[in-house]
């Protein structure tokens, strides 16, 4: 499944590329992460539960970031497996200064795979989106406070 | 298809279920015909479940000063089979009665229902379309929301945890209201690619009033305002629908892509109007 | 003491109520899932949610510590097996080894890999949850025409082609018939991948008796006899010592003909843990490991003459085979080749098949099995055709059929149609909608933008499998007639019917030929310890050879009981009639009841006659049979929403001599009901990694009650030479004459548009794309 | 954790303790042993599975056991009497219903709120009343005619 879309953060492009591939910021930020360990370079092993109405499941997986050309773009490349399937998300970031900020412009596929893609096909798209924009938000808050937090100090 | 083990509660009184729900992760059970399928897939592993359906005083149907008061606990058959909401809010009897089919419907409940807030559920449509308010109490708190400040993202709710539907609040039908409630069901899941529901009002040959709730478009239910506006002031009903779904980002499945769900939502849009105007005269 | 009953009139083509509907409609009959055996057992499997990957490693050990786990087995238990069997045979045929369960590959979404038993199927099911399998994820493969595009991952690694086998098959001499033709047509068609749905789900229950050592399994299944003999061969249990019983069967659509991987595993489970032990498949995991259907991409050329005459026919099959040959999965497009020319005189036909390897599961026989595939591409290129001619799509089919006097019809692809009256269901179909008017309101109503679509389909189908040589599983069918001591009538048939209602016709039948009360006579089947052996019910076989075995024995027997009849009468000939023996002589009878009696007692036994009444005939058919009928359907798409509503449905099918209307209605609608779920809404959808995206009944939609119109069904009755019944079958009927009349109407609709073709299933964002492209799409 | 409850079945009294997780259907095929209810899905969409619970038609697979504690539940085999068969059943048969017969059982419960609910409907009607319930077998026709002739047995009866 195709996906891709735009998010505004509030910060410069340098920083921007910064918080991006911050583990720190990334695991406040990917919905449901529970643990985020550097396993390599740019490389991480993720524990995460995602939630989604009733629907739960434990995930276990990686992060990657990869082809990076600071401060405009690289690869987030994400998978995990559980009980009830697994998924596999492979995006390029390509970053860009915008009025108030960086446009951050994500355009890549969602593959997932078990359970999940045998029964909730029709949710697929929604959810995608919808963990999506809860990153990007949570990153936005992120952000906003720490700039908050840097400001006082 | 097995659900995992959990720990099963059956309170008897409203103020043991919230007290329950305040403490510890513990799932609310309703009708369960959204809950219980995904637990038989083991999508939904829930540890410990609260049964709402021994709780007293939940699935009433009253009308009391132009509003009707429906339980959490009222079915969607006894939604639209019920006289008073037949007679005095017929366009929730007729969202009802496209929800699933008559078992799901002798089960699910309209409290879960919205609770859950699938995409694609019928009720919301008719909720906003009603501007419906939803009665929502915690062991701490009793509050009101309106319906288009309740249903905020797919399977997200104004819903605090500890806090669960009691009632769903709708105005009585002031008498020459035209209603209707367009839907185009997924052919195996029968879950709305999109349906519309449409509310009319007419004074001296003019819309006074227009209402569009739209579902199964985005990722939540909302109401079409610009659509609304348009009738509103005299603009043609070709007009109007164009407006419905614009800038709202479409979902897109193997069964219908973005494109063309916002297609049907103006084409069902109109559809629902049409009948509505017509009820309504 | 006999209370045989002389029975009042004829049965045979009367609508006779169902005699095995009153245990299924009070709740009492016996499905697998019912029985319960002693000490029983419950299995879960583990299966793989990859479409490809490398098994890194299965850990059992925390699931083995699960209370009430009994046992779990992984692929190192079962690596010495035989392979899950596929019986059909093509020349340089590539036949990977298929293990029950996977070794240290998967190759498909759903691949066993370890089963899981306890003490009951709650705990099973927890158990298999707690099994951890690591895998690594390799590329996968799921169309079969990417499949066989060079560079493509290999679904097998030995075979990086992805070929399994191609079959070539030529008749006539196709270029000649290419260089005299005035139009060449040519169409890519697909009919795609279907899940056949029985409303049962498979399952098995096996029993080992270690002290016999002897089998008894229960499976749901439409062919017990076969499922022993194989059983007997993989496990070397000899088949004396090995019970096979199908229950009560849920439906099976073709789609339980086949022994599986589960067959086979739970005869292990049992032998080795010498416990009985059960499983019955979920609906996702039938979604998931029960065969599926169709998965054709066909290329059709047709050549012609000006005036409509059809000289040749070429057509090269991509057959989507799954990753592994189910037990008769390369055969099935095959029966595609044979019945390519449809109803018509092609005296030209060419045709290749390439059976492609997929990361998904097999496919195989699922109701209509090559012959839905077939006859959707001939009746669509017909309507191309006829579109290009700019000639009525009725005219130019009659034009074409053979005429009744022309049977037995050798067609190109070397078969002989028994029997035909072609033109006759096609214009009885077309006076009944009154086809002119229709025409003339299409006419109208494309000025005031209404789509108004007549489609027709004259299909012809290939029944009664089969001769022996043309049926890997052999052709013929047996029956046994006993006759009780009390005048009582038992038969015992080697069909399985599930569904078809065979316990009824088969009495109807023997009520007749013996002229007893049908309420005395008793069919059973389905029982390899009961049932003399037989090869099972599928390809619209089980009255035409089943039913044709009977007569034979029901024959031989009366020419026994008319032995006893004489002796009894003291007379030389005597004739059977009204349930006694009649010695037209003297005018004298004896009542049926009374011969049986005499036969049993074998107190006075005439010249060379054993005692007893039994007769057992082993039938074996000389052709196979070709019924035929006509669709014709009646459109109109909603050009807002793409939307198809079905007007009218008729259908006049010929199905040969009726044994019981109401059966063969019921035939009728269900055949129908499956073919409009093809053409309209069923699609079993892959992803490119092998992930079966319609895995469940809330994404795979079949027909509900809601969607279906209603069916306007009649009959042509011309009558079969090849069995004495003249009966011809009628299972797969409306399955195979319904897609192509459906999208033929929709076509037909927007044709003004420039439509020429339209892949099922036609969804209404892919009819409203159409249209909203004016056309072009 | 196990749980008492109880329930009537077909009529009769029933007391047990289960697990919460026990579905219905798993209770009244195993425990009770009342085959009739069939299993057709998990996604709660065929229908096999329906039985009446307080004279509703429910899907038993999708309702635990202890969800119908106190209740009344009605299966297929509680339809007969020592008269003779439902008019459902009566009708099923003779307008040829069913064809394998595993979704039957389900369907006449359904239809049995139906023609409750609505004791004259027309064909729409029908068909959107048996929505719930998959046949692969039968094409709905001769259920539809079943359906209907039940119905004017039923008036029959009660007139």
């Amino acid at each position: 499944m195709k996906i891709s879309g735009e998010y505004l953060l509030p910060v410069s492009r340098d920083d921007a590329y910064t918080i991006l591939q911050d583990p720190a910021m990334l695991a406040r930020a990917i919905p449901g992460c529970e643990t985020l360990e550097k396993i390599a370079d740019n490389e991480y092993h993720m524990k995460m539960k995602m939630v989604l109405a009733s629907m739960s499941g434990l995930f276990d997986g990686k992060v990657r970031i990869a082809d990076p050309n600071p401060v405009s773009q690289f690869r987030l490349i994400v998978d995990g497996a559980g009980k009830i399937g697994f998924m596999k998300g492979d995006g390029l970031l390509t970053l860009t200064p915008a009025d108030g900020g960086t446009n951050v412009h994500y355009d890549g596929s969602v593959e997932v795979g078990g359970t999940i893609a045998g029964v909730g096909q029709r949710l697929l798209d929604t959810t995608a989106k919808m963990l999506i924009k809860r990153f990007f938000t949570k990153l936005n808050t992120e952000v906003a406070g720490s700039a908050a937090s840097s400001g006082k100090g | 298809m097995i659900p995992r083990e959990f720990d099963y509660e059956a309170p008897t009184s409203l103020q043991e279920t919230l007290q329950l729900i305040a403490s510890g992760e513990r799932k609310l059970l309703a009708g369960g015909m959204s809950l219980i399928p995904m637990m038989k897939l083991r999508l939904a592993t829930p540890d410990s479940l609260v049964d709402l359906g021994r709780v007293p005083g939940l699935n009433h149907i009253v009308e009391s000063s132009g509003t009707l008061q429906i339980g959490a606990t009222a079915t969607h058959h006894d939604i639209e089979t019920f006289p008073l909401i037949r007679g005095r809010c017929p366009l929730l009897a007729e969202a009802a009665s496209h929800i699933g089919d008559v078992q799901v419907r002798n089960r699910g409940t309209i409290g879960g229902s919205i609770a859950h807030a699938d995409p694609a559920a019928d009720y919301p449509a008719a909720l906003l379309a009603l501007e419906a308010q939803i009665r929502l109490v915690s062991a701490s708190s009793d509050r009101i929301v309106p319906a288009v400040e309740f249903f905020l993202d797919a399977f997200t709710t104004a819903l605090e945890p500890g806090e669960i539907v009691v009632e769903v609040l709708v105005p009585a039908e002031p008498g020459a209201e035209g209603y209707s409630y367009e839907k185009a069901p997924h052919p195996a899941s029968g879950f709305a690619i999109v349906g519309v529901a449409a509310r009319i009002q007419r004074s001296g040959g003019k819309i006074s009033l227009a209402r569009i709730g739209v579902t199964g478009l985005g990722a939540r239910a909302f109401r079409a305002m610009e659509a609304e506006r348009l009738l509103e002031s005299g603009s043609s009903l070709d007009q109007a629908v164009a407006t419905v779904g614009e800038g709202e980002d479409a979902n897109s499945d193997l069964y219908a892509s973005a494109e063309y769900r916002k297609h049907l939502a103006r084409v069902r849009a109109k559809r629902a109007l049409e009948v509505a105007l017509r009820r309504a005269s | 003491m006999a209370t045989t009953t002389v029975k009042p009139e004829t049965l045979v083509g009367k609508k006779v109520r169902r005699r095995e509907d009153p245990r299924l409609i009070t709740g009492t009959a016996t499905y697998l899932d019912d029985i319960k055996l002693p000490g029983m057992y419950h299995a879960c499997v583990v299966r793989s949610p990859y479409g490809a990957a490398r098994i890194k490693s299965v850990n059992i050990k925390p699931a083995l510590e699960l209370p009430g786990v009994a046992a779990i087995f992984t692929g190192d238990d079962v690596k010495d097996l035989p392979s899950v069997p596929c019986v059909a045979q093509l020349p340089g045929l590539r036949m990977p080894h298929h293990h029950m369960l996977a070794q240290d590959r998967v190759y498909f979404v759903g691949h066993p890999i370890a089963v899981v038993v306890a003490r009951d199927r709650y705990l099973a099911a927890d158990a298999a949850d707690a099994v951890e399998v690591e895998y690594e994820e390799l590329p996968a493969v799921a169309d079969p025409e990417k499949a066989l595009a060079p560079g493509s991952p290999a679904v097998h690694p030995q075979w990086p082609d992805n070929t399994a086998f191609t079959f070539h098959q030529e008749g006539g001499h196709i270029e000649e018939a290419f260089r005299e033709a005035d139009v060449i047509v040519k169409q890519r068609i697909t009919s795609q991948r279907l899940i056949p749905m029985a409303m049962e789900t498979r399952g098995v229950v096996a029993d080992w008796h270690a002290a016999e050592k002897s089998l008894t399994l229960y499976s749901s299944s439409q062919a017990p006899h076969l499922l022993r003999s194989l059983l007997a061969g993989i496990f070397g249990i000899p088949e004396n010592r090995l019970r096979v019983v199908a229950p009560e069967v849920g439906g099976g659509f073709g789609s339980k003909i086949d022994i599986y991987a589960e067959d086979m595993l739970m005869t292990f489970v049992t032998q080795r843990l010498n416990k009985p032990v059960k499983w019955v498949e979920s609906r996702r995991e039938n979604f998931l490991g029960t065969i599926h259907g169709r998965g054709h991409v066909d290329y059709y050329e047709l050549a012609a003459k000006r005036d409509g005459t059809m000289l040749g026919l070429k057509l090269k099959i991509i057959q989507d085979l799954g990753a592994y040959l189910q037990l008769l999965t390369p055969a099935i497009p095959t029966l595609s080749v044979l019945m390519m020319p449809g109803l018509y005189k092609f005296k030209h036909i060419s045709a290749d098949v390439i059976g492609a390897f997929t990361n998904c599961f097999p496919t195989d026989a699922y109701r209509g099995a090559g012959r839905p595939e077939a006859t959707h591409g001939i009746e669509r290129m017909v309507d191309i055709l006829a579109a290009e001619l700019k000639m009525d799509p009725a005219e130019l089919r009659l034009k074409n059929f053979p005429a009744p006097e022309e049977f037995p019809f050798p067609t190109a692809t070397g078969l002989a149609y028994d029997s035909g009256n072609y033109a006759l269901p096609l214009k009885t179909a077309l006076a009944e909608v009154e086809y002119d008017k229709l025409r003339e309101e299409q006419k109208q109503g494309r000025q005031t933008g209404k789509l108004l679509g007549i489609g027709m389909s004259a299909y012809g189908e290939i029944c009664a499998f089969g001769p022996s040589p043309a049926t890997p599983t052999g052709g013929w069918e047996s029956a046994t007639v006993k006759i009780e001591p009390s005048g009582k009538v038992t038969i015992l048939t080697g069909a399985s019917p599930h569904g078809q209602g065979e316990e009824t016709t088969f009495a109807q039948i023997a009520a007749d030929e013996l002229g007893v009360n049908i309420d005395d006579i008793v069919v059973y089947h389905g029982d390899t310890q009961l049932v003399q052996y037989g090869i099972g019910t599928f390809g619209s076989r089980g009255t035409a050879i089943g039913g044709a075995a009977l007569y034979y024995a029901l024959q031989e027997l009366k020419e026994k009981i008319k032995k006893f009849g004489a002796t009894l009468l003291e007379a030389n000939q005597v004739s059977l009639s009204g349930g006694a023996c009649i010695d037209e002589k003297s005018g004298k009878s004896v009542s049926f009841a009374e011969i049986a009696a005499a036969a049993y007692r074998a107190l006075k036994l005439p010249p060379n006659t054993q005692p007893g009444l039994v007769a057992t005939h082993f039938w074996e058919p000389p052709n196979f049979t070709f019924p035929f009928g006509a669709h014709v359907v009646i459109t109109e798409v909603d050009r807002e929403t793409g939307e198809i509503a079905i007007r009218r449905y008729v259908a006049v099918d010929d199905c040969g001599k009726i044994i019981n209307p109401l059966l063969v209605a019921g035939q009728v609608h269900g055949g129908v009901a499956q073919g409009l779920g093809q053409a309209l809404w069923e699609q079993a959808v892959y992803d490119d990694n092998g992930q079966l995206l319609t895995g469940e009944l809330t994404d795979y939609a079949v027909p509900r009650a809601h969607m279906m119109p209603w069916i306007e069904a009649s009959h042509t009755v011309t009558p079969s030479p090849v069995n004495p019944l003249g009966v011809k079958g009628v299972g797969e009927a409306g399955t195979i004459g319904c897609s192509p009349a459906v999208v033929n109407s929709v076509v037909d609709a927007l044709s003004h548009l420039g439509v020429r073709h339209l892949d099922m299933p036609l969804t209404p964002e892919k009819i409203w794309r159409i249209v909203q492209a004016g056309g072009q799409a | 954790m196990q749980r008492k409850f109880s329930l009537t079945i077909n009529g009769k009294p029933y007391a047990d303790e289960v697990e919460p997780r026990l579905l219905l259907i798993h209770y009244l095929r195993e425990v009770a042993g009342l085959t009739g209810p069939h299993i057709g899905c998990e996604t709660s969409t065929c229908g096999a599975c329906t039985v009446m619970l307080d004279g509703k038609a429910v899907k038993s697979c999708t309702l635990f056991a202890v969800q119908a504690d106190g209740r009344d539940v009605l299966t297929i085999e509680g339809l007969a009497t020592d008269v003779g068969l439902d008019p459902l059943q009566e009708a099923f048969w003779n307008e040829h219903g069913l064809q394998c017969g595993f979704c039957t059982p389900g369907m006449i419960m359904t239809a049995r709120q139906l023609l409750e609910d609505n004791p004259s409907p027309t064909d729409d009607e029908i068909r959107k009343g048996l929505e719930g319930n998959v046949c692969r077998c039968t094409g709905y026709q001769h259920i539809l005619n079943a359906v209907k002739a039940a119905a004017i047995q039923m008036e029959k009866r009660g007139a």
